[in-house]
């Protein structure tokens, strides 16, 4: 696998569009057993996003997800507003200079995602957020790219790992974000962050599938 | 949804320009941002105080800015923390020499923004601190959770912190008094009818004509059960004895007690409320130094009500009766 | 009926004790009676201002009892009239030397209940002048009817005729600028939903799910009409209209505005209305010399709010400017 | 006719009771174009009036009627407080130190509380007020004894005026009091101080019968 800078370009601007569809959903899960904003908060930070790359010249990748984060950031507000916007900071940050990336680039990127949301966040695993979406992910795209799978596997691989842990969110009790106010009434719900990590997650693959697939 | 608003979108711009045709001998605003900031700031020679949160809790916290309270508030949209990059031009516009302390309630997305302002302030040479507010007793077992709300009683902590930046202190003496009045600062909520984020146009919760929630937070969190309404003195009596279960009050030990409504409950509720609250304080042997009856951080249009105690030492009486003279809090 | 009371017979009782239990510093209750009088009372040398009419519009007029508004404030059964007794032992218990001032908003049985206080207090040697509150421009052709009611702008009467009093001015002068004051004022309101008043259990009247009552009554009297709900800004243009058609404003004029909720609407939506408020008179070129928004003279927990103009002169600013020390209204 | 003082006390006894029995009734008449508080008020009123009376050992009728005015004019509050309490406080006045009255007398005191609650309200004939009731059984008493009836006879046909003219508040709008807001809306309402004070004379009417036919 080989994106460049446009193609990039393409699957945040994909991303954006899967957030928008999933507005309400995303908003309703929300409201279950938080405050009903997530799916209104991201949609009004990935337009922002777009909007601002629409009108700039990026010169690489790791601009490009620094752009991204710093619009969620400035945007989202809330709890997601800082954990995805220093997710794509974070990711931007190890690409600088970068115009090509392959999936070891994906692999660093998602791993300096994680590392933000986790120490921005200070959640693990099992406390019902998106790192129960995110860090399986990675875990399986580390295993798949070991075990020699190609990019389109292996990142299939890995959206279907966090697929099973945005399912996961729905068995445990919330201990951190507003559900943990619920304590055990917050079982039987699937955490909204988990749920858009892995929208994006899979957005990523589907179109990383297009591109190599050249549709 | 009833309300008189224009476009549940721009609510909080539209609140904005009120605010500030409203006061401005007061209050100027940030251009760009959704920021209130004190008329003359920076202040020299003072610590900067900077607070703010989701907006819908007015008249928290763009009416306690001013002289003797807050340099800055900072709104993000209803019930949604607002943004680093708006909470750090707020510091960078009011910090003076002495440095910011930001006071931040206790929410996961409000702990996490603030942070980041921070971070983003210190790069550029400003010296900030934060202390973290977390008053609301209906949230228990800290050690599993994010811990405890801040609610209503961050207006004292507004209002202390204020009075100790006003004498001129540094930074870190105004942070150990604010933090005096955090660890002394006890409150706990209930409601009886849910409230409407204009942008989702529908009530964030329902409960039955004869139900009320206890330990309600301010964004309709959730608190500790529901059940059927009962007296006004019943419910104070519940209020307060998780309050008193959890703060030392011993005879003689003076407190400010504040009354606060979230939105629609009349100030003749509050008052009857209050009549218990201090029979119950007077029946201990504690002394009510002062009482503060009124809506300080609502929840929109949401009826129910908020008991805070604050146990006050020498030096906390004398920084909560100094001058204050905001939109929404004056003492003379 | 989700109140936050004991008992439906005893809200107003239970009230007092409430709010004698948290402004003592400000207020006492006269034994036997719903009347609050100023702690240090009388003030030899002052005119006594004295007002008062049912309860459940808090904080008036309790709340703005204290040094530069009141001298005594008589609070009735919810939305009826205070007795004539009630209202001699305030008058009684407060005038000075100089005598008293009473008060009244404009309705039949406040106007009848305060004149038969008036005469008792006459009997005993005690000069007393009276003015009538009639502020509402919901109510016309007032030679038809028993003329405008009193509504919020009464707020503005307590705060001019309280500043002038405390100059020490003659009782006759104090009344000459408190007209003054009633002839420039002019308000009016809107509701979107109705109260219920305690004793009676159910909604004083009903409003469909979109509708709204233009020109209501403080007591759920009805107004000019009703319609569907509309935008802040178009329901704050027709207020504006009927206001600004009734008194006469000229470019560089100027005016205090009091933007007055009712009980049950949020801060947010006050703002929002204060902005086009704010736009109307500066596109007219008249000058807001001051602003107060927030909660005055409610009506229970009724949704709604409404506009107050007062038209200022220099003797009328300085005033509005002096120094007010109530539990309700605090100027510096 | 001949009542004494303890005669003259049974007819405000039961005149209490009469309002309590229609309570509901006269709150809802001033519920649809007044305050809805009528009823409560005037009970309020008359409990009082009644417990005043049955602690106090009153040497005349227009003791009686003084404390009865009193108790009113401190109980009721609002517009009927000060009217009714000053019809019964006038009425008193020109009673003082009788312990016997007859019709005559009885013509003077309603004469005294027209005269009263006129100087009070302002209020004439056709302002939809109770006067629309009282003045009409005034002049009908009037009539009735110039042309000889009988006491039991006068005050029937005082009472039905009284009716008559309640009924006439239906057809006409308010010009006074509370109702006078709604304008023309008020029509088809009928009025709650008339409504009252009709109550009232019905039952003196009655209690009178009860007492001359020895009931
Ligand atoms: N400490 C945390 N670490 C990681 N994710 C978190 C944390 N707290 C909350 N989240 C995620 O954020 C989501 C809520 O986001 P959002 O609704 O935008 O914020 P808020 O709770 O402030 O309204 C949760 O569903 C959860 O997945
Ligand atoms: N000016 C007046 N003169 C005579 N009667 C009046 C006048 N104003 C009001 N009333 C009577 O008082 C009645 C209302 O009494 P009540 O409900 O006790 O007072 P309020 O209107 O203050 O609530 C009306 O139905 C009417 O008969
Ligand atoms: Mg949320
Ligand atoms: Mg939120
Ligand atoms: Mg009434
Ligand atoms: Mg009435």
């Amino acid at each position: 696998m080989s994106l460049n800078v446009e193609q990039t370009l393409r699957i945040i601007y994909k991303i954006g569009d899967k957030i928008e569809e999933n507005k309400q959903y995303l908003t309703e899960l929300d409201a279950a057993i938080g405050d009903g904003d997530h799916g209104i908060n991201l949609s009004k930070g990935f337009r922002a996003a777009v909007e601002k790359l629409r009108n700039t010249q990026v010169k690489d990748i790791g601009e490009t997800m620094k752009i991204v984060g710093m619009a969620l950031v400035s945007n989202v507000g809330g709890a997601s507003g800082p954990l995805y916007g220093t997710a794509f900071m974070k990711s931007g940050q190890a690409m600088i200079g970068k115009t090509e990336i392959d999936i070891n680039d994906f692999y660093k990127m998602l791993y300096e995602a994680l590392s933000g949301i986790k120490l921005r966040g200070k959640a693990t695993v099992g406390e019902k957020t998106m790192v129960d979406a995110i860090e399986p992910a990675l875990n399986e795209l580390k295993n798949a790219i070991d075990e020699g799978f190609g990019a389109i596997s292996a990142l299939e691989r890995a959206k279907n790992a966090a697929l099973s842990g945005m399912h996961f969110t729905k068995e445990i009790a919330a201990t951190k974000g507003r559900a943990s106010y619920l304590g055990e009434r917050s079982i039987g719900h699937q955490d909204a962050g988990a749920t858009s990590s892995y929208i994006i997650l899979d957005c990523i693959y589907e179109e990383v599938k297009n591109i190599l697939e050249g549709k | 949804m009833k309300k008189i608003i224009n476009n549940p979108e721009r609510v909080v711009e539209e609140m904005m320009e009120g605010i500030v045709a409203a006061y401005p001998q007061y209050v100027r605003k940030l251009e760009n941002y959704n920021v209130l900031v004190r008329k003359n700031s920076p202040v020299e020679g003072k610590v900067a105080l900077v607070s703010g949160g989701g907006s819908g809790h007015e008249p928290s916290h763009g009416g306690f800015v001013g002289e003797g309270m807050l340099d800055a508030a900072v709104a993000g949209a209803v019930f949604t923390s607002p943004t680093p990059d708006a909470i750090y031009e707020a510091v960078k516009n009011v910090a003076s020499d002495k440095g910011a302390l930001l006071i931040i309630k206790n929410y996961t997305g409000d702990v996490m923004n603030f942070d980041m302002a921070k971070e983003m302030a210190e790069m550029d040479g400003i010296r900030v601190e934060s202390v973290i507010v977390n008053d609301d007793v209906a949230v228990e077992n800290s050690t599993w959770t994010v811990g405890r709300r801040g609610i209503a009683g961050t207006v004292f902590v507004h209002k202390i912190a204020g009075a100790k930046a006003e004498t001129g202190a540094e930074l870190d003496e105004v942070k150990r008094v604010t933090e005096k009045v955090i660890a002394n600062v006890r409150s706990m909520g209930m409601a009886l009818t849910p409230c409407i984020v204009p942008a989702a146009g529908k009530p964030n919760f329902t409960l039955d004509e004869n139900e009320m929630e206890i330990g309600m937070g301010i964004h309709g969190e959730p608190g500790t059960h529901r059940e059927n309404l009962k007296t006004a003195d019943e419910i104070v009596e519940h209020l307060m004895s998780k309050i008193l279960g959890d703060i030392n009050l011993e005879e003689k030990d003076d407190v400010a007690v504040m009354i606060n409504g979230l939105g629609a409950t009349p100030l003749m509720e509050l008052f009857i409320a209050n009549r218990k609250v201090d029979e119950i304080l007077k029946t201990r042997g504690v002394r009510v130094y002062r009482t503060f009856v009124g809506e300080f951080m609502t929840s929109l249009e949401m009826a129910g009500f908020s008991i805070s105690i604050l146990k006050l030492d020498d030096e906390l009486k004398e920084l909560l009766d100094a001058k204050a003279d905001t939109p929404a809090l004056k003492v003379l």
